[in-house]
Order: C-alpha cells, then sequence, then structure tokens
C-alpha cells in the first residue's frame, strides 16, 4: 500500500493479548494520533457521482 | 465451587464422602454481573494480594479481570459494613442487588468416587533470611513481585521502576538463584524449584525488552537448569541478547551509602572476590507446600516425600498413597506449567479409571424448542439495546440508538432493555421474537465475549436458529472507554448498531454437523508411555490397540536397570506388560508399522503390515507415542575402546554386575555428550540424574571406588536434586568443563586417560578410569511418514510440536491425535507415564462424547468457483481442507467442518473467492465496512 | 466539523485484541473514540480486499490487531 | 535462432509421430513481421510451422491451464518457472506435459524494434548477438542487448528450470547488479511522489484485461473484479477502480509472478504494470528468500507461515 503512496500510517498492525487492555489503549491512542496529524485520506477513495466530492 | 474447603474425606475408592466448608461471599453469583460499579464506591482498600501487594485493591473485589468466575466477592476480614457494621455503600450501589451481608458459612457432603488434590504451592518468603534483608531494602524484590512489575496488568502497567521512594528506572537487575532451593542450611528446602532458573531468565529478557535493551540483567546462579523442552534455546539466545549469567552464589549484600543501590559481593569463576553495585536485586524463590496443604495431607492421611511433596511411585506417577486419590500439578513435586498440564490430565484419567462403569448414569435431558424454517422469508430485524443499568445509559443515550435502529434497513422492531440479560427480560425478548415473528436479532449491549451463548440460548428458545444473531459492544468497547464524551459515543453506538444489522440481514441458518467419533484408539509405539496410554484407556472401557513396530513391548525401559527410588525397572516392565497382555480391551500388534493413514478425528482408518501382512484399524484418536533412542556418539573414543559406554550399555554391565564394573577401581561419567551442542541444541534432560545415581551405585557397591562425574550443569531438577547431594557426600567427585574445553579422552600404555580442565583449581587433571560412561543425548524416532499421515508439525531437532507449549503438551492441533513420551521431549520414566496417561485422558474427553457437533460458523468451498490452487490445503494448520477425489467436482477443494476451526485462513487466501466463511461471510464484512459511513 | 476526527476501521481478532478491547472497557481505560471495531475470528481472515475496501468507502485509516 | 527453431520442430515431430503428446503448444510467424504468435500443432506437418525467435513473447504456460490432454510445449526459463508453478497449483499434471525447454537470450522489446523500423517491418532475425529487422526497403541491424524487452535485461533464469528436451544448449545466466533498480526508483519517492507516479501510471489504463489474460497466474474461474456478492470493486476506468484491479491483481501474483513480461507485451496502452508484480517480487526476495516457481517441492512465498517470518511492520 505504502508502495502506491499510500501514507504508511493508514494502516496499522499489532499483536495485543487478551490481557493486555492497557496496551490496547495505548495502541489506540497512537494510531488515533497518527491518523489525525495525516489528514482525512484521499487517496483510494472512491468517489460516488452522488457524493460530494469536496 | 469457590471459597470451599476440604476438611474431611471418609470412605474408600470408589465411594468417599467429602465434607466441604463453603465460606461466604457475600454476593450473589447469580445476580452479579461483574460491571464494577461496587468497586468505585467501595471506600476500604486493601493489599492486592494478587500483585503480591505492590498496589491496593478494594474490600470487594475480583482478584483479577480474567478471574473465572468473573462474579466479586467481599473480603470479610476488611469489609466495614461486616467488620463494624457500617456503611453498606456496595448495597446501595449494586445495580442488581447482588450484594448479601447475610451470607453465612455451610457445609456441603458430597459423595464422590476418586478425588484430585490439585492445591498448588506457595513462594518461598525469603524474609526469614537476614542476608538478603529482602524486608529491609525495598530494591530487593522477589520474582513473583518483578513478574507483576513487567506485567501489563500489573501494579505498574508493565512499566519497570525501582521499589525505594524515587521510583527510576533500573539501569542493573541481579537476579539470585536458588533462593529456598536447594538449601539446607538457612532453610529446610535441600530440593530444587525446578522452574526458577527459566523465569529468572524470561524475566530477564522482558525486562530488557520493556527498557529498550539497555538494562543490564545479570543471572548469579550455580547450575543453570534449562532441562525444559525449547528451555535450552531459550538460555542461548538470552546470552546472544546479552543477559549476563555469572556462576556464583551471593553472600552479602550492602546498602550503597546515600542511594538506594545495593552492592553485592561474590567469588567468581576465577576465585576472586568481586564488588558490583545493581539498582535492584530479584530473589528466584522456590515453590514450597503450603503449611495448610500439609495439613490437609495429614487429615487425608496421604505419605509425603522428604520436601512435603505427594509420595509416588515412579510407575504410578500421580497416586498417592492412599488408594483413589490422585494429585497433579506442583503438589507432587516443584514444576513448570506444562508437566503440572500432564500431571493434570493425568490425574483426571487414573481419577477416571475408578469411575468407568458408571460413567454418564448421573445425566439430565435439556429441552429444546423446535427450530422455525425462515427460508425465503426478507429479513425481519429485532434490535434491543441494552442500559447494562447506568454502565450503558449513564454514557450512551440508549433510546435514542433504538429509536436510530428503526430506521435502518429491514429492522422490524427495536426496544430498549435495562439489563438484558437478565431472566425476566430474555423471557420478554422470547415472546417478542415470537410475536413480531423476527427472524435476526441484534443486542447492542456488554461483549459477545461473555454474553453471546445467552442471547443465542434466547433466540433458541424462540426457536429461531441461534446463528441469526449479531452483538454489537457498546459497553466494554464504548460506554465505558469513551466516558467523557457521551455525545461521541452515541454517534459510535449508532454506527456500531448500523454495522451490526447490515451484518445480521446477511445472515443465514447454520446448521452445525454431526459426527460419530470411533470408539476405539490406536496408540503408535509399545514403550513405557504408549502402555501407560493403553492401560487408562482400557481401564476406561475403550477398545486399545497398541502399534508395535519391534518384537516385543517395553522399549528404551527394557534396557535400564533401576529408578533412583531403587525400584527394579526389568521387574515393573514385566508387570506393566503383563497387565496389557491381560486386557481384553488391549490388542497388541507387534512387528507391525503403519503404511499409510486415511480419514480425520473420529473416523481414522490406518493401514498396517503386520508380520509382513497387510491389515486394516479403524480408529476414532491415536496416540503418537514413537519415542526415541540414544545417540550414538562418535567423540571419546566411543567405538574404538570396549572401556567407553554409553549410559544404557553402562546400566547393562550393572545389570550383570559385569566385570568392567565390578572390577573397576576407577569410574568417570561424562555428561551431555551430544546433548547442549550447536547440532543438538536440547538439554535430554534425564542424563545428569541417571549418572549421578549410577555413580552413586557404583559408590554402594564398592565405596573406595574413585567416581568422577565430568559435567557443564548438574540438572537434578525437583527432589532428584537430593541424589547430587546424596553423591557428593558418598564421595563422587563432580568436574566441571565448558564446551569449548570439552575433556579428552586417550588411551595412554594400554590405559584410559582422561584430561580436564579443573575449574576450581584452574589446572589440568589427569584421570585414568577403567570405565567411562557417556551420558549420550536423547534423539527422536524418525518419523516423518507418520507425521504426514496426520499432518503433525516437528521441530528441528525432530520432536513433535504439540498443540501448545505451555497448555497442550499432550495433543496436537490435528484433532484427535495425542502425543506421549519421549516423542514429545526426553523425559524419565515417571513423566513419560504421567504423559501416556495425560494422552490417554485428553483423548477420552473426545472418545465420551461419542459424537461431536461442530461449530456453525465454518469454511466453506463453492466447487465452481474453486480453481483447485491448493493454497487452502497449504495454509490451513488444521488439514481441514482436502482435495475431492470423487464426484462432478472432483479435484477441486472441500473443507471438513468437523476439522475448520472457523479462522478464516483460507478464506482470506484464497484468491479465486470460492470460499465462504459462515458467520463472516465476505459479503457480510464488506456490509459492516460499507455501514461504517452512512 | 471543527475538528478532523478520522474513522478507523479496526478489524481485531475475537481471542486476542478483542478480548484486550473488552478489558480496557472493564479497566476503564479512556481512548479516543475514532475506531469502528469489526469483529473477525482470527487475523487469518483478514484479507487484503478488506483494506482496500475499507478505504475505498472512506475509512481515513485502518487497523488489524491480532 | 534458426538451429532453436530446427530443433523444436524435430522434437515436435518427433513426439507427435510417437503419439507421446496430442499437440505441441509453440510459436509461429505472426502476419506482423515483428510477432509471433502461439500455435497448435497437432500433426507433423503442422510443426513444420513452428518457429522460436526474440518475438516469442506470449508465455505458453497459459494455453495449458486444466488441459486433460498430453500436451508438448514450448517453454523459456521463465515460462518454464511457471509451469513449476502450475504443477504446483494442480494446473496441469508433470505427466501430461512433454517440456522443449528454449536455453533464452532475451526477447525483443516490441516498442524498440518498431522505433528502428523506417517502415512496416516484414521480418525480424536473431542469431543471439544481433537482430536484423528487414522491411520495405530497410534493413538495420543492432545488437540485441540493445532491444532487449526490459524484463529480460533482469532476468534471473534463462535456462529452463524443468525440460524434458532442451532445443539447444544452455546459455549462460546473466549477472545482474541492480536487479530492481526501476523499484527502487519508485521506493525514494515521497508518498504523494508515488501516489502520482501512479495515478499517471494507470491513466491509460481501459480495463480491457488484456495483462490478466496474457498471464498464466491469472486462471480463477471467477475474478475478483467480477465479484458480485457484493460487487465491492467498480467496473468502471474510475481511478480507484483501476487502481483496485492493478493492485490487488499484482497482490494475487505475489510469490507466483516470474516477470514474464508476457502483461507488459500484451498491453495496448504500453502500461507499465511490472512495477506492482516486480514490488512483490522484491518483497518475496528480500523477506522471504524466495524467486517462484524454481522447485516442484516448493510452493509459492506467501503460501506459507513460518515462525520466523519478518513481522516488524507489526506492534
Amino acid at each position: 500500500m505504502e508502495f502506491v503512496g499510500l501514507e504508511e500510517d493508514r494502516l496499522h498492525f499489532s499483536w495485543i493479548s487478551s490481557a493486555e487492555a492497557v496496551k490496547f489503549a495505548d495502541v489506540a491512542k497512537q494510531v488515533a494520533e497518527k491518523v489525525k496529524v495525516l489528514g482525512p485520506n484521499k487517496k483510494f477513495v472512491k468517489r460516488y457521482p452522488t457524493k460530494d466530492t469536496e | 465451587m469457590t471459597l470451599s474447603e476440604v476438611t474431611s474425606i471418609s470412605g474408600e475408592a470408589g465411594n468417599f464422602e467429602v465434607e466441604v466448608l463453603k465460606k461466604p461471599r457475600y454476593v450473589d453469583m447469580n445476580k452479579c454481573i461483574a460491571c464494577g460499579a461496587c468497586v468505585e464506591k467501595c471506600p476500604k482498600k486493601v493489599d492486592n494480594d494478587y500483585n503480591a501487594g505492590l498496589n491496593k485493591r478494594k474490600a470487594i473485589y475480583v482478584e483479577y479481570d480474567q478471574a473465572v468466575p468473573l462474579k466479586f466477592a467481599i473480603d470479610a476480614e476488611n469489609c466495614i459494613k461486616l467488620t463494624k457494621g457500617k456503611c453498606g455503600l456496595c448495597e446501595k450501589t449494586c445495580p442488581t442487588g447482588a450484594i448479601n451481608y447475610d451470607d453465612k458459612p455451610e457445609t456441603v457432603k458430597l459423595n464422590v468416587g476418586s478425588v484430585v488434590l490439585a492445591p498448588g504451592f506457595k513462594a518461598f518468603d525469603p524474609s526469614v533470611f537476614d542476608t538478603y534483608q529482602y524486608t529491609k531494602f525495598p530494591n530487593v524484590v522477589t520474582a513473583l513481585e518483578f513478574e507483576r512489575l513487567l506485567s501489563a496488568s500489573g501494579p505498574t502497567l508493565g512499566h519497570l521502576v525501582k521499589q525505594s521512594k524515587d521510583h527510576e528506572e533500573p539501569k542493573k537487575v541481579a537476579f539470585f538463584q536458588c533462593i529456598g532451593s536447594r538449601d539446607i542450611n538457612r532453610c529446610d528446602n535441600g530440593y530444587c524449584s525446578s522452574v526458577c532458573c527459566m523465569y529468572a531468565i524470561k524475566e530477564a529478557v522482558i525486562a530488557k525488552e520493556h527498557s529498550g535493551g539497555d538494562l543490564d540483567c545479570a543471572i548469579f546462579y550455580m547450575d543453570m537448569r534449562t532441562h525444559g523442552k525449547d528451555f535450552e534455546r531459550y538460555y542461548e539466545k538470552a546470552k546472544d541478547d546479552g543477559v549476563r549469567f555469572v556462576r556464583s552464589r551471593v553472600h552479602t549484600i550492602n546498602p550503597v551509602p546515600e542511594t538506594n543501590d545495593l552492592e553485592v559481593r561474590y567469588v567468581d569463576d576465577q576465585g576472586k572476590i568481586q564488588t558490583e553495585v545493581f539498582n535492584m536485586i530479584v530473589l528466584s524463590v522456590g515453590l514450597e507446600i503450603d503449611g495448610s496443604t500439609i495439613e490437609l495431607a495429614k487429615t487425608l492421611n496421604i505419605e509425603l516425600t522428604p520436601g512435603n511433596f505427594a509420595q509416588t511411585g515412579t510407575f504410578t506417577p500421580v497416586q498417592t498413597s492412599r488408594k483413589g486419590i490422585v494429585a497433579s500439578g506442583a503438589f507432587l513435586g516443584p514444576r513448570d506449567i506444562p508437566q503440572s498440564m500432564v500431571d493434570a490430565s493425568a490425574a483426571a484419567g487414573v481419577a477416571g479409571e475408578g469411575l468407568a462403569p458408571v460413567r454418564g448414569t448421573m445425566l439430565k435431558e435439556v429441552q429444546t424448542t423446535p427450530e422455525r424454517d425462515v427460508f425465503g422469508e426478507a429479513p425481519r430485524i429485532g434490535v434491543f439495546v441494552c442500559h447494562c443499568g447506568i454502565n450503558i445509559g449513564g454514557v450512551v443515550d440508549v433510546p435514542s440508538v433504538a429509536e436510530y435502529a428503526k430506521t435502518l434497513p429491514f429492522v422490524e422492531y427495536t426496544a430498549d432493555n435495562m439489563f438484558s440479560c437478565s431472566q425476566d427480560t430474555q423471557d420478554k425478548m422470547t415472546q417478542i421474537i415470537k410475536e413480531q415473528n423476527l427472524n435476526r436479532i441484534v443486542v447492542a449491549a456488554c461483549t459477545p465475549k461473555t454474553h453471546e451463548p445467552l442471547f443465542q440460548e434466547t433466540l433458541m428458545a424462540a426457536g429461531l436458529n441461534k446463528y441469526m444473531f449479531e452483538m454489537v459492544n457498546i459497553r466494554n468497547q464504548d460506554s465505558w472507554v469513551h466516558k467523557e464524551s457521551p455525545e461521541k459515543a452515541t454517534e459510535k453506538a449508532m454506527d456500531l448498531v448500523r454495522m451490526g444489522v447490515a451484518k445480521v440481514a446477511l445472515q443465514n441458518p447454520l446448521a452445525e454437523a454431526q459426527l460419530q467419533v470411533g470408539q476405539t484408539a490406536m496408540i503408535v509405539g509399545g514403550g513405557l508411555s504408549g502402555m501407560a496410554a493403553a492401560e487408562t484407556l482400557a481401564l476406561q472401557g475403550y477398545e486399545t490397540h497398541i502399534i508395535e513396530k519391534s518384537d516385543r513391548l517395553g522399549g528404551n525401559a527394557l534396557k535400564l536397570y533401576k529408578t533412583p527410588k531403587g525400584e527394579v525397572i526389568g521387574d515393573k516392565v514385566a508387570e506393566l506388560v503383563e497387565s496389557i497382555n491381560s486386557n481384553d480391551k488391549i490388542k497388541v500388534h507387534l512387528n507391525t508399522t503403519i503404511e499409510n493413514v486415511d480419514g480425520f478425528v473420529g473416523n481414522f482408518k490406518a493401514r498396517l503390515k503386520e508380520n509382513g501382512e497387510e491389515a486394516f484399524l479403524d480408529h476414532g484418536i491415536a496416540v503418537m507415542a514413537t519415542g526415541g533412542k540414544a545417540y550414538t556418539p562418535d567423540e571419546y573414543m566411543y567405538g574404538n575402546d570396549p572401556r567407553v559406554l554409553t549410559t544404557l550399555e553402562m546400566d547393562e554391565k550393572m545389570k550383570s554386575d559385569d566385570s568392567l564394573v565390578k572390577d573397576a577401581d576407577c569410574a568417570v561419567f561424562i555428561q551431555c555428550v551430544g546433548s547442549r551442542e550447536p547440532e543438538r541444541p536440547y538439554c535430554s534432560r534425564v542424563c545428569c540424574t541417571h549418572s549421578v545415581d549410577n555413580a552413586l551405585e557404583l559408590k554402594r557397591r564398592k565405596p573406595d571406588m574413585n567416581v568422577f562425574i565430568l559435567y557443564r550443569d548438574i540438572r537434578t531438577y525437583g527432589e532428584k536434586e537430593y541424589l547430587y547431594k546424596e553423591a557428593r557426600d558418598a564421595g563422587v567427585i563432580f568436574v566441571r568443563y565448558d564446551l569449548e574445553n570439552k575433556p579428552k579422552v586417550s588411551v595412554d600404555n594400554g590405559n584410559l586417560k582422561i584430561v580436564v580442565k579443573d575449574h576450581v583449581l584452574n589446572r589440568d587433571l589427569e584421570i585414568e578410569p577403567d570405565v567411562i560412561s557417556l551420558a549420550t543425548a536423547i534423539v527422536p524416532n524418525t518419523v516423518n511418514d507418520l507425521a504426514q499421515f496426520y499432518k503433525l508439525p516437528m521441530n528441528d531437532d525432530g520432536f513433535f510440536i504439540e498443540a501448545h507449549a505451555k497448555l497442550g503438551p499432550s495433543e496436537f492441533a490435528t484433532d484427535g491425535v495425542f502425543l506421549a513420551g519421549i516423542a514429545h521431549y526426553p523425559k524419565p520414566i515417571e513423566e513419560a507415564i504421567a504423559q501416556g496417561k495425560a494422552a490417554a485422558s485428553r483423548a477420552i474427553t473426545l472418545l465420551a462424547r461419542k459424537e461431536i457437533f461442530t461449530s456453525g460458523q465454518v469454511a466453506k468451498v463453492d466447487p465452481v468457483l474453486c480453481s483447485s490452487c491448493g493454497i487452502c490445503v497449504n495454509v490451513c494448520p488444521y488439514s481441514a481442507p482436502s482435495f475431492k477425489t470423487e464426484g462432478p467436482f472432483a479435484g477441486k477443494a472441500e473443507i471438513n467442518p468437523v476439522l475448520c476451526k472457523g479462522c478464516g485462513l483460507c478464506v482470506a487466501s484464497c484468491r479465486s473467492g470460492a470460499i465462504h466463511h459462515n458467520g463472516f461471510d465476505n459479503d457480510q464484512i464488506f456490509s459492516q465496512i460499507f455501514a461504517v459511513n452512512a | 466539523m471543527s475538528e478532523y476526527e478520522p474513522k478507523i476501521v479496526s478489524f481485531l481478532c475475537n481471542w486476542c485484541s478483542y478480548g484486550a478491547a473488552d478489558l480496557a472497557g472493564v479497566s476503564r481505560f479512556q481512548y479516543p473514540d475514532n475506531f469502528r471495531v469489526i469483529r473477525i475470528p482470527c487475523t487469518g481472515r483478514m484479507s487484503p480486499k478488506f483494506f482496500l475496501s475499507a478505504l475505498r468507502e472512506g475509512a481515513d485509516a485502518v487497523w488489524v490487531s491480532g | 535462432m534458426d538451429a532453436y527453431t530446427d530443433k523444436i520442430k524435430e522434437i515436435s515431430k518427433k513426439i507427435l509421430s510417437e503419439g507421446k503428446v496430442d499437440v505441441v503448444i509453440g510459436f509461429r510467424k505472426g502476419t506482423l513481421g515483428y510477432m509471433s504468435e502461439p500455435y497448435m500443432a497437432k500433426s507433423e506437418k503442422e510443426a513444420e510451422n513452428l518457429v522460436f525467435d526474440c518475438n516469442c513473447r506470449m508465455n505458453l504456460v497459459n494455453y495449458v491451464t486444466n488441459r486433460k490432454d498430453k500436451v508438448g510445449i514450448v517453454v523459456k526459463g521463465c515460462d518454464s518457472r511457471n509451469l513449476v508453478t502450475h504443477i504446483i497449483e494442480n494446473k496441469i499434471k508433470r505427466e501430461q506435459l512433454y517440456i522443449i525447454g528454449v536455453p533464452c537470450t532475451g526477447l525483443a522489446d516490441k516498442k524498440a524494434l518498431l522505433d528502428l523500423a523506417e517502415g512496416e517491418i516484414t521480418s525480424v532475425e536473431d542469431d543471439n548477438e544481433t537482430i536484423t529487422i528487414k522491411g520495405d526497403g530497410f534493413e538495420k541491424k543492432v545488437a540485441k542487448s540493445d532491444v532487449l524487452q526490459s524484463n529480460c535485461k533482469t532476468c534471473i533464469k534463462r535456462n529452463p528450470v524443468i525440460f524434458d528436451e532442451l532445443a539447444g544448449p544452455e546459455v549462460a545466466e546473466l549477472e545482474i547488479s541492480d536487479r530492481f533498480a526501476d523499484v527502487d526508483e519508485v521506493e525514494k519517492m515521497s508518498a504523494d511522489e508515488r501516489w502520482n507516479f501512479f495515478g499517471e501510471l494507470l491513466s491509460e489504463c481501459t480495463r480491457c484485461y488484456a495483462c490478466r489474460n496474457a498471464c498464466p497466474l491469472c486462471y480463477c474461474p471467477t475474478c475478483f473484479v467480477d465479484e458480485s456478492r457484493p460487487q465491492w470493486v467498480g467496473k468502471s476506468d474510475n481511478e480507484t477502480d483501476v487502481l483496485t484491479y492493478h493492485f490487488l491483481r499484482a497482490f494475487h501474483d505475489a510469490g507466483r509472478c516470474t516477470d514474464c513480461g508476457a502483461c507488459e507485451a500484451a498491453c495496448p496502452m504500453d502500461i507499465k504494470m511490472r512495477y506492482f508484480t516486480r514490488k512483490t517480487i522484491k518483497d518475496c526476495v528480500e523477506k522471504y528468500g524466495s524467486e517462484a516457481g524454481m522447485e516442484l517441492d516448493k510452493r509459492p512465498a506467501l503460501d506459507q507461515y513460518k515462525i520466523n517470518d519478518p513481522n516488524e511492520f507489526i506492534k
């Protein structure tokens, strides 16, 4: 995905065991933060004719 | 039965009367929904035992978040209401009225046939040692405390900090091994606790991982005992990762003035005194039996060992001295998780042996409602949104969510419930489903992980297929985690409900396939573990076949002399063979090999070659007890001089009292021959004990014989440690060598000569032995074809890979196939027998069901779309897909629903889109994705 | 909208991360509300089709966790 | 090259007459001088039409998919690797095949030939060193290395990995210094540059699926772009749909693509879609040390999970 120009931080992978609630919340925070920095995704989005493409 | 204690057991095997004291919980288990509201309100803080007292919990509590049952309890000793009669806040807060301050202890009497004792151990309390000043210095912690500090669910959320007031991150951590183990000077525990070396390495590695690697970890030890499966590799890797291993027992710790640091003085390998400063010291405390367990053993009239563990026989490893009472876990001796799992299964198997005649006699039938056929009906979805008291309702605007759900496609009915899981609401839901003629249900509430089965029962009660259901998680993953933004949480709840509705609309009723389990067992290998498995299976009433490639039962045990406990192995094996041969449920196939195996769990078919003739054997389950053999060494003059023997050859000579042994004045044992070498990087587990025992026997026979053991680490784990001490006391001389400086064996003037570097004296030592015994590695038998027939994985060393290294040591990921003995890993007799019984016991859990119901949520091939590329066959870890061999779609893949675990790996891998995943099909997941944005 | 709030589609393994997410709830750990969870039986179920589809349908990011 | 042609004819006649095969799939001269076309010779007489030259750009493995008869087939090094994958993936059985291997010195780039020509090309001759282009009133000689198809310049296996008979002596394998220079180039760009680069690259794509049809790996009964339950990829030439198609096609070929170049050779719009597949080849080589179709008992890289697979991308 990166290769075609999608920003690295649009895709996240992690391993969290079912006991690692803290890690889950931490990773969730990091992911949300990184994506916020990127701003809305404009790549790969299918623009439907009926939708506002603004 | 929780909070309960056994007070007495009377009667005899097959008919025990057990008296149990059930202590009050003060919380009604049927009403508690584990929402945790009570904990927030409870004003009383108590030391948290679960976190080794490192933080606090409340007087109403659940020990840890994954506890089973997940129900709260009141700690009566600390509860203000119960001790002083005031407070009562939890009762006021509880949304379901589960608190009952008037709960009373009760005595329950049980009539049982067998008893399993699994009382566990307690960690050694190092407060008694003044040397380590555990109570005085905050930065001296036990390994258990350290473990909690490293844990993500621990008091520091996995962040490693010093326990002194500064709470800084440590830079240097020392681990002291054998605290409360292998020590009869300052405590009474002469045994080795068996697990501490490995857990110390693990903690050191994890601590380094947590702190990014620059943390210095040093482990101070006497012998490094990594004798478990794959443990030696872990040890080597830890060395590579920079964990330091220092062979020394530390005797002095001094505080460094003005700091919270600690100075350690020790004698190094070269005999020099060293000092080093550490920020934290971890005491690798041993395992010991709790006083209350010793009391219980006395009450039950169970004999204990010198270490206070349950006394058992080598050939009856879980049987206590009282018939009908078996034991498992650390009560049998200090042990790790996989060994405890083996014991647990073995104990269950042996306990079941006595119960076989009455199995299934006390079952009750369950009433079921016939399922309504909804085929061809348009979706009529009912959405129930739960308040969960204030748990959801306090954050999410539940009525609005329910209102919103009405606007979604195919939704015919919505409602909001106070507690969807309560019995009256369940009844109401059943009624509504019937009245409204709903055919698909969405419940937006807590989590499917705990409540899906409950709601599925409601569906079934209403005559719906239980898979026509989707649970939307608006509590654990919404209201509880977004408390500060109720609007956003409500918005999220609506999104999630929309996604759930979109998914369930595409759901079809799923059938659960039913499969008969063939009631015959096949055991591959007629060694000790195979025979032990056969015995348990047969005693529990199952027809059992032992397939043995040689012309006799007994395997490697036939070559052994005696056990460390003094039992003559030959006699014991003969007894076991006799009991196998005389059991009419067991059929022994000697001189037999397996040529091919078809089928799957419950329905295997083997093609055998028995004495050269073809035969077929249908079996429901199979046990791999294929064993191993001694490695043939090519070093230390083996094969070039008749006085250089392997351990097994030594046993033969000792059995026959051969002149080579009888006339010897000097004997040398060389350890780790072929083990713990780069090409065989594992410990063979049994050799240290075996050599020490043989050395002792030589000393007993001829006290003035010079007996040497050349070793790298002596690994006489558990109570085998007593032998090591006894051998030293008897004058056996132990000389340590390194892998880099192996002993050199030569013949000089017809005399054997060994040169080895003595570490203590730091010079070469020359010995002229009359006989040399090489402790050769144990290597697994080659069973590649069997592995292929049953699709079983093997590791680089050729041992089978079990289903789970810790929790499933005696079974395979492939259903219906079990594992025992040396084929799993080198092990001594008692462990091989225990695992044989464990494999049988695991097999019986399957056999006893007679038929298996599969999950409906499995993968299914559409043969028209299948391109036969075979990727599904190749990726599946459970061997569920295969190619059809006949019919119109021959050559296309099909998936056996019995073997499918529903993981979806094949579905995702299929390029042709030919595999459907019932319950998680592509269209359903796409529909959820499409529904993310309204 | 005053501040940009991304929508992140999360595919969580039923046995691992989904459990961790539940536990995070039990422990009341607060985290951002941008995630829309799709429960999958195992991360092995994750197909590249789902990434593409999620992005195509306007998700700002995808998080897969096992 | 003529020697190859003669040998192929000889072998084909032999195996057809002996009944070892029902058909030989090879090439014959095309109607255009710079294109050879697939040909199925069913008799000794028809075998006379077979040729091999630098215009044999198609991958004939495409034509053996799911065949039930006994087939002789002419394969280059790359094609032979596809044949291996075909056998592994049950598209054909080894026993059905009589493989005529061609030690390959590379194909001529169609566009390069046309650029050199001064009129319509009537024939292209190839002696493994020099290529002679002839046409109405012109004849040009060029060094073969100057007009090689781009995939042939980075070819790692010119000799067939699997064959029953060779059409000539084995040739020396290439020494390649910078195999993935093109991919590296793209990787060096910023995310936005890459995005624009690929937008530009695919802007001409008409979704004619010539690349898919030329590819022996694309044999699914229903391609994902034609899935209807749900129809999640549009069938239009909308840029997202086009990218989705090329992206996922490359994903499906990952670990299996031999870089035979048939897709690009087939593209009427000269789209360089090999950027996608070459990226997957690079990743498979670098991450898993795996080249597609080299051994009969080794499944493609992404068919298996190993405990030591790289996982740095996972947190």
